[in-house]
């Protein structure tokens, strides 16, 4: 029917997973993509240089959610070093979709937040 | 208006196999040959720099410069053509309003709720450089604005969209400019959205600026106006220095040029005033009458078809909006309808259409929006409804 | 290089019967037919606003728009793309450089005497909003610029045009950025006469900011560039306000989008973008080097014709030399000059080309400019030199 | 040989009338020609509502000094109704050439300055 709205991305957007609060998280990250106004917050725990927990808040494109969606369960015991080596290709093939530019900065927004907050959290390591 | 459409070669390109129904001439037109002709033939015949030049070329590059301002005042029935200044666009015409007043402002600064951001941030930004108040004339449920009435009190400047390009909201433009005039507030009318798309006479609005951009009325993109009352021109300051606008310069002073040539900084965008003029002709040849009315015609069929499929944003009726429909459909993101449109070869807009404010006031983030022009026909109405409802198919299967 | 001829439409025009022999390519260059059609097919077949678009013709012009961004990155040898901001001109691109630094700037503001309006008017403004003192490095009997390096000290910025577009010199950049640079002053530069004519590297020649217009390079009027280093532009204010350079908007407050959309309002001249990239691969395919080897070669032969008929304003040695010649003719006025030259088709430039305190310097009113470029040739200075033989003759019969 | 520049206009360009001050002149100023940088200055002496003397200084193409000189020999014991009513017609007329739209600038230079001082002058006669 169309080639971009996949059975697995419909999925996600109707049954996002990890979304929502975490209370105690290490590091919270707001971000929003300026061209289109998505928003998403992201909520982080860390041990030590690994992701714990991950869950996200926000509203936006179905493109964008299940990319939210399927980044946190994915990410989720991987280590910051294998995160932040993830490119624009690893998250195309995750959602398994052809985007256009414009639509790609939509599927982006969350791994980019993500990194956001990862290099916020090794900043706090680092100050002590 | 069908007989038009054979003017614009865009018009024959397929997208994704299918037929281009282009709807998103809000956000910017598409140009008739006559447009595209008349910019290279400038290229091809007489391209030069203008003023101060004495070769025959100079000549006739300075005189169609001068002439596309005169069409131009002549369209907005200026009653003098050095009331117009050429810009490069609607944005730019507004921060050269709002910045040019710098040591005229004083009070308030008068804004409405339905603003596009480029007749916002110019006056944000000017309250914040003169300690100003920011005041905003507020819209009720329809979309209609609030009587200004009392709010009007001590504005110095109230700067409204005569056309919302959200909400379609045509304002009464006439009426609240003989209010403005009780409180000596000067009037900086937002032109973008109805400039192309509806007869205006700033001397019978009353209009004392008035900005547009020449890409949203099938002209060519890097070239707008800022129109200004002459009284108001002389009293105001450039904001950009350098080139034509000068009169005298030493290395240390300078004194500024007569009107317009003091608000026109660098070699201008000549080629694009050729090709503003060429647009203006095609207009005038169509009638902005005939324009308006048709914009009329398709809105109603629009809005008629649409109505059972999504929700629509503004007034009801067609006879008080301009010629777009911004919408949302429940739980669906509006970029999501626009790339599943696209597949089918139909090109609407979606997202804040640069106005945050107001779609936050909404209760939306984001709207879906088609607007029509001279070319749309009823055949692209009932294209997007088919389109929509593939949409519904998608995610709802 | 007389086979590019052919691709320039406008040199087949005869003016009052006669070859047209254009001698003002300083003024504004002529344009080659890829060009001109880059732009038809532009409006032809994808034209749309950019950004935010969805649709597949507004992510084909925000590709073609990008692209011409990359273009010009690399043409200047620029580090990262975003730190090419389009502008109208290099005009307006001065100013965004001036006013944009407006809580940057202390101390001393450090110009030359041979600056063009543009490069001295935001200056100017920018001391006398800011109460900075102007300082001027001056320049030689020959037209070459003194040592600046006393006056650097204290200096936030020192505005200098790589070359003049009077005198023709070509001041050493690499040496006057590398003095800077101890003094931990901003250097701007005015590239307009230099970008279109020599190959310039923004990062070997330590270029903190660089101006230019695209229809100074055989690319269409209305768009600019001001490049500026990335750290410096995130220190900067944007200048005019609206629409794509915003991140999140409120009534009352906004913040800036990322680079370089920070200091891009409003729809941007999207066709021009299209166009100057042509224009970049144009010359780019003809080699920036050979391009200087051409100017080199005919302002020597230019200068060597001339030097017995009138008076050469600037250094005698075409290497120092851009690829024009000012002159005077004793009593003779420049405009007289050029009304004649023009009734043999023979287009030059006369008046104080925007540099009215550099000629006010040189004890003179105005002047006559001859300019090349790629597609000058031999005959044209044959042409000229038989032009100004008949000048004298009417003024002295 | 050029069609501009006539044998009259050379005359008046190589032997210019009225060219110099007035040191007890009613008005006098200055204007320039900001398209082109051209400057003049221009003296007159009244007689009532008459030009009884006229004098001019500056700097010049042929065609503006040409202009300047032949004016102020027509405008002398000229009314100010008559100088007032002059437009470009007139001058083009006076000069005996065509001019193109730039060069017409230069031409009609020493008329806007004339005007400009007549309203200077009968500004101060209408205050007292
Ligand atoms: C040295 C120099 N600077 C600046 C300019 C201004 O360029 P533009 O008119 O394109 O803004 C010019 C061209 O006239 C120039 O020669
Ligand atoms: C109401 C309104 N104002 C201003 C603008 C800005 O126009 P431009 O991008 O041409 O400056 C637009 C167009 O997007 C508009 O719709």
């Amino acid at each position: 029917m169309s080639d971009i709205y996949s059975e697995i991305i419909l999925n996600h957007w109707k049954s996002p997973r990890n979304r929502g609060k975490i209370d105690d998280a290490d590091v919270v990250i707001k971000d929003s993509n300026p061209l289109c106004g998505d928003e998403i917050t992201m909520y982080m725990k860390f041990d030590d240089d690994k992701i714990k927990q991950v869950s996200f808040e926000g509203k936006g494109c179905a493109i964008s959610q299940a990319s939210a969606s399927m980044l946190t369960e994915f990410v989720k015991g991987k280590s910051i070093d294998e995160i932040i080596k993830m490119n624009s290709n690893k998250v195309q093939k995750m959602l398994g979709v052809k985007l256009s530019a414009t639509r790609l900065k939509c599927a982006l927004l969350p791994l980019k937040s993500l990194k956001l907050g990862i290099y916020s959290y090794l900043g706090k390591k680092l100050a002590g | 208006m069908k007989k038009y459409r054979k003017d614009f070669p865009i018009l024959k390109r397929k997208i994704n196999g299918k037929r281009l129904v282009y709807l998103d001439s809000a956000a910017t037109s598409q140009k008739p040959i006559q447009v595209i002709n008349a910019i290279a033939n400038f290229y091809k015949t007489f391209n030069a720099n203008i003023h101060r030049s004495i070769h025959t070329l100079g000549e006739e590059a300075t005189k169609a410069y001068e002439e596309a301002r005169e069409a131009v005042a002549s369209f907005i029935n200026a009653e003098h053509k050095e009331e117009v200044i050429f810009v490069r666009n609607t944005t730019e015409a507004l921060n050269i309003a709002a910045f040019g007043l710098r040591n005229i402002v004083k009070g308030k600064l008068l804004l409405t709720e339905m603003e596009h951001h480029s007749n916002l941030l110019p006056w944000q930004q000017l309250a914040k450089l003169k300690h100003l108040e920011l005041d905003f004339i507020s819209f009720d449920k329809d979309g209609y604005l609030d009587e200004p009435e009392e709010k009007l009190k001590g504005a110095s400047v109230l700067a409204i969209t005569q056309a919302s390009n959200v909400l379609g909201t045509i304002n009464p433009i006439k009426k609240i400019t003989e209010k403005a005039k009780e409180y000596g507030t000067i009037v900086v009318v937002d032109g973008a959205q109805s400039v192309p798309h509806m007869p205006v006479d700033v001397q019978k609005l009353g209009i004392d600026m008035l900005a547009f951009s020449a890409h949203k009325m099938l002209g060519p993109t890097g070239i707008g106006v800022l129109y200004a009352k002459k009284e108001l021109l002389e009293k105001m300051e450039p904001v950009m220095f350098g080139s034509e606008m000068i009169k005298e310069v030493s290395f240390t002073e300078a004194t500024w040029n007569e009107l317009p040539y003091k608000f026109e900084y660098g070699t201008p965008h000549i080629a694009g005033a050729v090709g503003f003029k060429a647009a203006i002709d095609y207009l005038q040849e169509v009638g902005m009458r005939n324009v308006r009315k048709h914009d009329e015609r398709i809105t109603t069929y629009a809005l008629k078809r649409l109505k059972n499929i999504v929700s629509i944003i503004g007034p009801k009726k067609a006879e008080d909006r301009s010629g777009l429909i911004a919408f949302t459909m429940g739980d669906i993101h509006p970029h999501d309808i626009a790339t599943i449109l696209n597949e089918e070869g139909i090109a609407i807009r979606s997202g804040h259409h640069c106005a945050m404010p107001l779609h936050r006031k909404l209760g939306i983030q984001a709207s879906a929006r088609a607007s029509f022009y001279l070319y749309t026909i009823k055949e692209d109405v009932d294209a997007l409804v088919e389109g929509l409802k593939k949409v519904r198919e998608v995610f709802e299967r």
